[in-house]
C-alpha cells in the first residue's frame, strides 16, 4: 500500500506532500508538552545566501545569543534541523536547492523568512531577472521579519514569535490536514 | 517549474572516483558557493566551482538606477566591506564629474573604511577558526566586531549594510560620541588582537592545518589576478591604498602587509597583521577629524558626462574596480563591478588540488569568499 | 572508605530467600535494567546540559537559560522534540543496516557500563579481566558508526565512517598500552582491585613517572577514540556536515548522540578506575567540548 | 610620459592599432582575429603586462567590445584593449592561456552576453541554471515575467 | 551478578532504543515526496552513487593495526603478572617485544606506514 503511495508521488509535482499512514494518534492534553518541547527546542539549519546570514551569526554571538531559548544547536544537515531561516535572497537557481533542502527536513519543519530579500525579493525586485520575488513562492513561511538586514533582535523576536505559534498550536505542520485519499 | 531529477545508479564510468558537492548549502562555503569535487579517497582530484545561487543581477539592475540609486545595491554585493564598495562606486561618479570632496568627509571616509576592515577580518577569524572546528574563537571575534557595529549604528543607521558614503561626501555627519568610541574600541582592541594570537595563532593544531596548505606562488597569484590579503600572502605587491592612493592614504603612515610563502598560515597572517595596520590608521586620523563640511555642494540628479570611469580601491578582500560606461544620462548604461572574491576564486582549483578534503577547508577558509560578491 | 556493598548484598539476600532463584536472577536483571536506563536517562540530560553551560559560560554567552528555572529542562525540551521528530530512512539506504546502526552503538555503551565501579559493591559486574574487557568492547562502537556511514548510502556518512574507522586505527594501540601500566602496578585486571589498590593515594599522584606519561598518552587517546573536539574528524562540521550521521534524524540520531555521550561517561570513569578517583572528572568531559 | 613609450612600441607590433587617450588610461582598439598574438605580445614585452584585473564586454547595440584592463605589477603602466565583435556571431581567442583570470572571466561574459571564446579549455554557464536563454546583459534582452520595470 | 548481566545490559540498551523510536513512529506525523527519500548532498542531487570501489588511504596500516593490537592483548596477562615473576617476565618481554618491532620497522621501510 506504501509503495503504490510512493509511486504515485513519483509522477506528481515533486514537491506534493504525501501524507502516510500511522502517526498522530496521541491527542489534545499530551500535545501540550509535545509543542512545549517543540517550542523549546528549535534546531536551526545552518542556511544563509547573503547579508543576513551575518545577522544571523550575530544573533549566536554572545552578545545576543539565541542559545537562551534553546536555538543553540545549528545542525548543517536539514535531516536533524526543525526550523530554516530562509537569510538572504533566493534567485532562480537557489530556488530547487531550497525547495529540496525544505523536502529532506524531517516533520515538524518550520520556515523563517529574515529580511526583505526573502519576503518580497527586498531592493532586488525590479529589473532583475533572476531574483525569486519572496521565498514563499518556494516554500511556505511561517514567520516574516523585516528588515535588509533586519536587526539581530528581530531574529530573536521572529523566533520567541514562532515559539509561541507552536504552543497555541497555530503553525501550518499542525492544522494541515490528511488528503482525501 | 522544478525539474525533478533523476538519481543515477550507472557507477561504470567513474569507478573509485567520488563525486561530491560541497554546497549550496555547507557550513564551509559560506554562502552558497557549489563546489563539485571529485575524490580519490580523500585526495581531491578536481574541483569545479558552479556559481550563480545568489547571482542578483545587479549589473543589469544598475543599468536602470539612477547614479545616486546604485550605490546602495553594491552594499548588499561585499556585505562585509559595504562602506568600501560605497566608496568605490562614489568615487567614481565624483572623478567622472569632478566632485571636490571637502577634507572632513575624506578623513572620515578612510576611518570608516579601516572600521569596516577590522570587522570584516574579524568576522573572517572567526568563521574560518569555526572551518577547522575550534568553536570558541568564533565568539571572541564578534564580541568586538560588536563594537563596530555599533559605532557604525551611532552614525550610520545600519548595522552592516551602511549606505553612508554618497557622491560628494557623507550621508550625514558623524555622530557626536563616535572619536570616544572609537578611542575605546582601539584600545580594547589592542589588547585583544593578543589574545587572538595567543588562542589560535600559536596553537599547534591551527598550524599544522595551516601551514604549507594551499600553496599558491607568486606568478599564479599575479596570473590569476588575485588581490588582497590572497595576493599579499603570496607576496604580490597589490595593496590598492599604496600603489593608487585615494582619499587621504597617501597622507597617513601604514605598511603594506607583505609574506611570501603562499599558503594558508600567510594568509591568516596578512589578515591579522593588516588589522593591526588598520588600528594605526585610526589612530592617526581619529584625533584629526577637520571641521568643516561633511558634503560637497552637488546636483540633485548626477549626469556625470560621456565616457569610461574606472576606480579602484582596497576592500577587506582585495581590488574592488568599478567600471562605469556613460553616455551622459541619468543611469550608467553599463557598468561592471570587478570583484576581488571573483579572482581568487579562480585560484581555488590550483591550490586544492590534489590535498585532502580538511585542507581544501583550510584554503577556502583563508580565502575568504563571500559569495553575492562574486556572484554579484 | 564509603560502602554500598552492605545494601547491594541485603537487597540480594533479600531477593534469593524470597523467591525461586531463576526468578530472583529475573527481579535482579530488572532492577539492573531500570537503574541502568535511568542512569542513562538522567546521566544524558544532565551532562549535556552542563556541557551547554560551561561551553557557553568559556565563549562568554550565557547558554540556555529561559526552559525551566535557569534552563534546567533545555534537555528535557530537546529530548521530547527529538523522540516526536519523524524517524527518516532514506529510500536507498540499506534499510536493515541503517537501523541497526544506533541499536549497535547503543548496546555497546551500555555494555561499557558493566564493569564500572559507581562504589564499593556498587557494580554490575565486577569481571575479573575488567580492563580487558572495556577495550574489547569499547571498540565495537566503531562498528556501529561504519555501519551507519555505509548503509547511509550518502557520501558525507561514507567518508566520515571512514575517517572514524582511521580514528580507532590511530588511537586504540596507545589506549591499550597506556592502561598496561596501572595493571603492571596493580598486579590485577580487575577493576575494583585497581580502585582498591589506590584507597590511600592515587596512582598519578605517587611520583610514577611513567604513570603520568600514560596517564596523558590515554587522555589524548580517549578523546580521539569518541570523536570529541579537536579529534572530531568524523563528524567534522565543517566539512562533512554531519559525518556519519548525516541521514539520521529523530530518536535515531539522539541515540547516536547518547551513546557517545555514554562512551564519555565510561571514559571519564575509567579515567576514574585508572587515575583519578572522583566523579569530578566529569567537569573535564564538560570542558571537552571546546 | 610612458604612454609614448608604450604606443610606440604597440604601433610596431600591430600598426592597425589605434589610440584614443582622452580618458584616465591608454585606449586601444584592435582587431579581434589579431588580439591573441597581440596579446602574447604584450605580456611578454619589456612592459610586461602581467595582470590582467579586468574583463567584460559592452553591448553598443550595433556592435560588441569586449574590454581588456591590463597592468603590470612592476612597472603599473595600465592600458586599455579593446576590440569589437559583430553582434551576430560573437567571437574572439581566448586569453585564459595567458592570464589564468581570464577563464572564469570569459565564462562569465559568455553567458551574459554571448560571446564565444575560441579554444577556451571549459565554456559552460557559470552563473545562470543551464536552461536560461538569452543574454541577460545584452541591451535587447526582455525578460516579462522575472523583470518588473520601475 | 555475573554474565547474565550483560544479557541484561543489550536488553537495556535495546529497550532504551526502541522505545524511544518507536514511540516516535506511533505519534508522530510524517509526510513523504520522493525529493525526501533521496540523499542529503547539500540540496543537491547525487551524481554517483557511494556504494563503489572507494579508495581507504589506511587498508594497509588498518591490517597492521589489527596485528599489533592482537599482540597488545598477549601483554596483559604478561602485566597482571610481572611483578610476582620479576626479572625474568622483563626479560621476556624484551624479547617479545624486540621482534615486535622488528616487525615495525620492516613495515615502516616498506612504507606500509605511509598515509597516501
Amino acid at each position: 500500500m506504501e509503495l503504490t503511495e510512493k509511486e504515485k508521488a513519483q509522477n506528481e509535482f515533486p514537491g506534493e506532500i504525501i501524507d502516510t499512514p500511522g502517526g498522530g494518534i496521541v491527542v489534545s492534553s499530551f500535545d501540550g508538552l509535545i509543542n512545549w518541547a517543540r517550542a523549546n527546542s528549535l534546531w536551526p539549519l545552518t542556511f544563509a545566501t547573503s547579508c543576513c546570514g551575518i545577522e544571523m551569526m550575530s544573533t549566536a554571538s554572545s552578545k545576543y545569543d539565541f542559545s537562551r531559548f534553546g536555538f543553540e544547536v545549528a545542525r548543517a544537515t536539514p535531516r536533524q534541523a526543525d526550523v530554516i531561516i530562509i537569510a538572504g535572497t533566493i534567485v532562480n537557481k537557489m530556488g530547487p536547492v531550497l525547495k529540496r533542502l525544505y523536502d529532506q527536513m524531517a516533520d515538524p519543519k518550520y520556515v523563517i523568512a529574515m529580511g526583505a530579500c526573502a519576503i518580497s525579493g527586498g531592493p532586488f525586485f525590479y529589473n532583475t531577472y533572476s531574483v525569486v520575488k519572496g521565498a514563499d513562492h518556494i516554500i511556505p513561511v511561517d514567520v516574516y521579519i523585516p528588515g535588509c538586514p533586519p536587526r539581530p533582535e528581530a531574529l530573536l523576536h521572529a523566533l520567541i514569535s514562532l515559539q509561541e505559534k507552536i504552543k497555541s498550536g497555530l503553525t501550518r505542520e499542525q492544522i494541515r490536514q490528511p488528503k482525501e485519499q | 517549474m522544478y525539474s525533478q531529477t533523476e538519481i543515477i545508479k550507472d557507477t561504470s564510468d567513474t569507478e573509485g572516483e567520488l563525486v561530491i558537492n560541497v554546497g549550496p548549502q555547507h557550513p564551509a562555503t559560506h554562502g552558497v558557493l557549489h563546489l563539485v569535487i571529485t575524490l580519490d579517497g580523500e585526495t581531491i582530484k578536481k574541483i569545479e566551482p558552479h556559481l550563480g545561487y545568489i547571482h542578483r543581477s545587479i549589473e543589469k539592475m544598475c543599468e536602470s538606477l539612477s547614479y545616486r540609486q546604485f550605490i546602495y545595491v553594491t552594499s548588499r554585493m561585499d556585505y562585509l566591506s559595504s562602506h568600501i564598495n560605497n566608496l568605490g562606486c562614489a568615487h567614481n561618479v565624483e572623478k567622472s564629474m569632478q566632485i571636490e570632496v571637502p577634507q572632513r568627509a575624506k578623513v572620515i571616509r578612510v576611518l570608516m573604511s579601516e572600521l569596516t576592515r577590522i570587522a570584516s577580518h574579524e568576522l573572517w577569524l572567526g568563521a574560518m577558526a569555526m572551518d577547522l572546528g575550534a568553536f570558541t574563537p568564533f565568539f571572541y571575534a564578534f564580541r568586538e566586531r560588536e563594537m563596530i557595529t555599533e559605532i557604525m549604528e551611532d552614525t550610520c543607521g545600519a548595522r552592516l549594510t551602511m549606505n553612508y558614503i554618497v557622491p560628494g561626501g557623507l550621508m550625514y555627519d558623524l555622530h557626536p560620541d563616535f572619536q570616544q568610541k572609537v578611542k575605546a574600541f582601539v584600545k580594547q582592541f589592542k589588547h585583544k588582537v593578543t589574545e587572538y594570537e595567543d588562542l589560535v595563532t600559536n596553537n599547534v593544531i591551527f598550524q599544522n592545518r595551516m601551514k604549507g596548505v594551499g600553496v599558491l606562488s607568486k606568478e599564479d597569484a599575479i596570473s590569476y589576478g588575485c588581490t588582497g590579503p590572497v595576493g599579499r600572502g603570496s607576496g604580490v605587491h597589490c595593496d590598492i591604498r599604496k600603489i593608487f592612493p585615494y582619499e587621504v592614504y597617501d597622507t597617513v603612515e601604514f605598511d603594506e602587509v607583505l609574506e611570501t610563502a603562499g599558503d594558508s598560515f600567510a594568509r591568516y597572517m596578512v589578515r591579522v597583521r593588516e588589522m593591526n595596520q588598520s588600528i594605526r590608521i585610526i589612530e592617526q586620523l581619529i584625533d584629526n577629524i577637520p571641521e568643516g563640511d561633511f558634503q560637497a555642494k552637488t546636483k540633485a540628479v548626477l549626469k556625470p558626462p560621456k565616457g569610461e570611469f574606472y576606480t579602484r580601491v582596497e576592500t577587506a578582500r582585495g581590488e574592488f574596480g568599478v567600471y562605469i560606461v556613460s553616455e551622459g544620462g541619468t543611469t550608467p548604461y553599463r557598468i561592471k563591478f570587478r570583484s576581488p572574491g571573483f579572482s581568487n576564486l579562480s585560484a581555488l582549483e590550483h591550490m586544492a588540488k590534489g590535498s585532502k578534503i580538511g585542507d581544501l577547508m583550510a584554503t577556502m577558509g583563508t580565502l575568504d569568499l563571500v559569495i553575492p560578491d562574486i556572484d554579484r | 572508605m564509603f560502602s554500598l556493598e552492605s545494601i547491594t548484598n541485603s537487597i540480594q539476600n533479600w531477593l534469593y530467600n524470597t523467591f525461586q532463584p531463576w526468578f530472583a536472577l529475573t527481579l535482579e536483571c530488572v532492577i539492573v535494567i531500570a537503574l541502568v536506563t535511568g542512569l542513562f536517562a538522567v546521566l544524558g540530560l544532565v551532562l549535556v546540559l552542563m556541557e551547554r553551560k560551561v561551553a557557553a559560560h568559556i565563549q562568554i554567552r550565557l547558554g540556555p537559560n529561559r526552559v525551566g528555572p535557569g534552563g534546567m529542562f533545555q534537555t528535557v525540551a530537546d529530548t521530547l522534540k527529538l523522540l516526536m521528530k519523524e524517524g527518516l530512512t532514506p529510500d536507498l539506504a540499506d534499510k536493515f543496516l541503517f537501523n541497526l546502526a544506533p541499536f549497535i552503538v547503543m548496546i555497546v555503551a551500555m555494555l561499557l557500563l558493566a564493569p564500572i565501579a559507581f562504589a564499593k559493591g556498587f557494580q554490575v559486574w565486577d569481571i575479573n579481566i575488567g580492563v580487558l574487557y572495556v577495550s574489547a568492547i569499547s571498540s565495537l562502537s566503531v562498528i556501529g558508526i561504519l555501519m551507519a556511514g555505509w548503509a547511509s548510502n550518502n557520501k558525507y556518512s561514507l567518508l566520515g565512517a571512514m575517517r572514524s574507522g582511521a580514528q580507532i586505527v590511530s588511537y586504540e594501540l596507545s589506549a591499550g598500552l597506556s592502561v598496561l601500566t596501572i595493571v603492571i602496578l596493580t598486579g590485577s585486571l580487575q577493576l575494583s582491585d585497581i580502585i582498591a589498590s589506590q584507597e590511600n593515594g592515587w596512582w598519578l599522584f605517587k611520583g610514577h613517572i611513567p604513570v603520568i606519561i600514560s596517564f596523558v598518552i590515554f587522555l589524548i587517546a580517549v578523546t580521539a577514540e569518541t570523536n570529541r573536539a579537536p579529534f572530531d574528524l568524523a563528524e567534522a562540521e565543517s566539512e562533512l556536515t554531519a559525518g556519519f550521521h548525516t541521514e539520521y534524524s529523530g530518536m535515531q540520531f539522539a541515540l547516536f548522540f547518547f551513546g557517545r555521550i555514554y562512551q564519555h561517561i565510561y571514559c571519564v570513569c575509567h579515567r576514574r578506575h585508572f587515575i583519578f578517583r572522583r566523579m569530578d572528572a566529569i567537569a573535564y568531559w564538560a570542558l571537552g567540548r571546546i | 610620459m610612458a604612454n609614448e613609450e608604450i604606443k610606440e612600441y604597440i604601433s610596431s607590433i600591430q600598426p592597425t592599432a589605434t589610440f584614443d587617450e582622452t580618458g584616465e588610461w591608454l585606449n586601444i582598439l584592435t582587431e579581434p582575429s589579431s588580439w591573441k598574438s597581440f596579446a602574447k605580445e604584450l605580456r611578454h614585452s619589456k612592459f610586461d603586462f602581467d595582470y590582467l584585473f579586468c574583463l567584460t564586454c559592452i553591448d553598443w547595440k550595433t556592435h560588441l567590445t569586449m574590454v581588456y584592463h591590463l597592468s603590470s605589477t612592476t612597472y603599473r603602466n595600465t592600458i586599455v584593449v579593446k576590440a569589437n565583435l559583430d553582434r551576430a556571431s560573437p567571437e574572439i581567442e581566448t586569453v585564459s592561456d595567458i592570464w589564468r583570470t581570464a577563464e572564469f572571466h570569459e565564462r562569465e561574459v559568455f553567458e551574459l552576453f554571448g560571446v564565444v571564446f575560441i579554444n577556451h579549455p571549459d565554456l559552460r554557464k557559470l552563473i545562470l541554471t543551464d536552461d536560461f536563454e538569452g543574454y541577460p546583459l545584452r541591451k535587447d534582452f526582455e525578460d516579462p515575467i522575472n523583470m518588473i520595470k520601475l | 551478578m555475573g554474565a547474565i548481566s550483560l544479557i541484561a545490559l543489550i536488553i537495556a540498551a535495546v529497550l532504551f532504543s526502541a522505545g524511544g523510536i518507536l514511540l516516535g513512529k506511533i505519534l508522530v506525523k510524517k509526510s513523504y515526496n520522493p525529493q525526501k527519500g533521496q540523499a542529503y548532498e547539500c540540496g543537491i542531487p547525487t551524481q554517483t552513487s557511494p556504494w563503489q570501489q572507494f579508495h581507504v588511504g589506511y587498508y594497509l596500516f588498518a591490517l597492521l593495526f589489527l596485528i599489533f593490537d592482537v599482540e597488545l592483548v598477549f601483554m596483559y596477562p604478561w602485566a597482571v603478572v610481572v611483578k610476582k615473576t620479576g626479572m625474568v617476565a622483563l626479560f621476556e618481554i624484551l624479547v617479545f617485544i624486540f621482534i615486535l618491532f622488528m616487525g615495525f620497522l620492516y613495515a615502516h621501510k616498506k612504507g606500509a606506514l605511509k598515509w597516501s
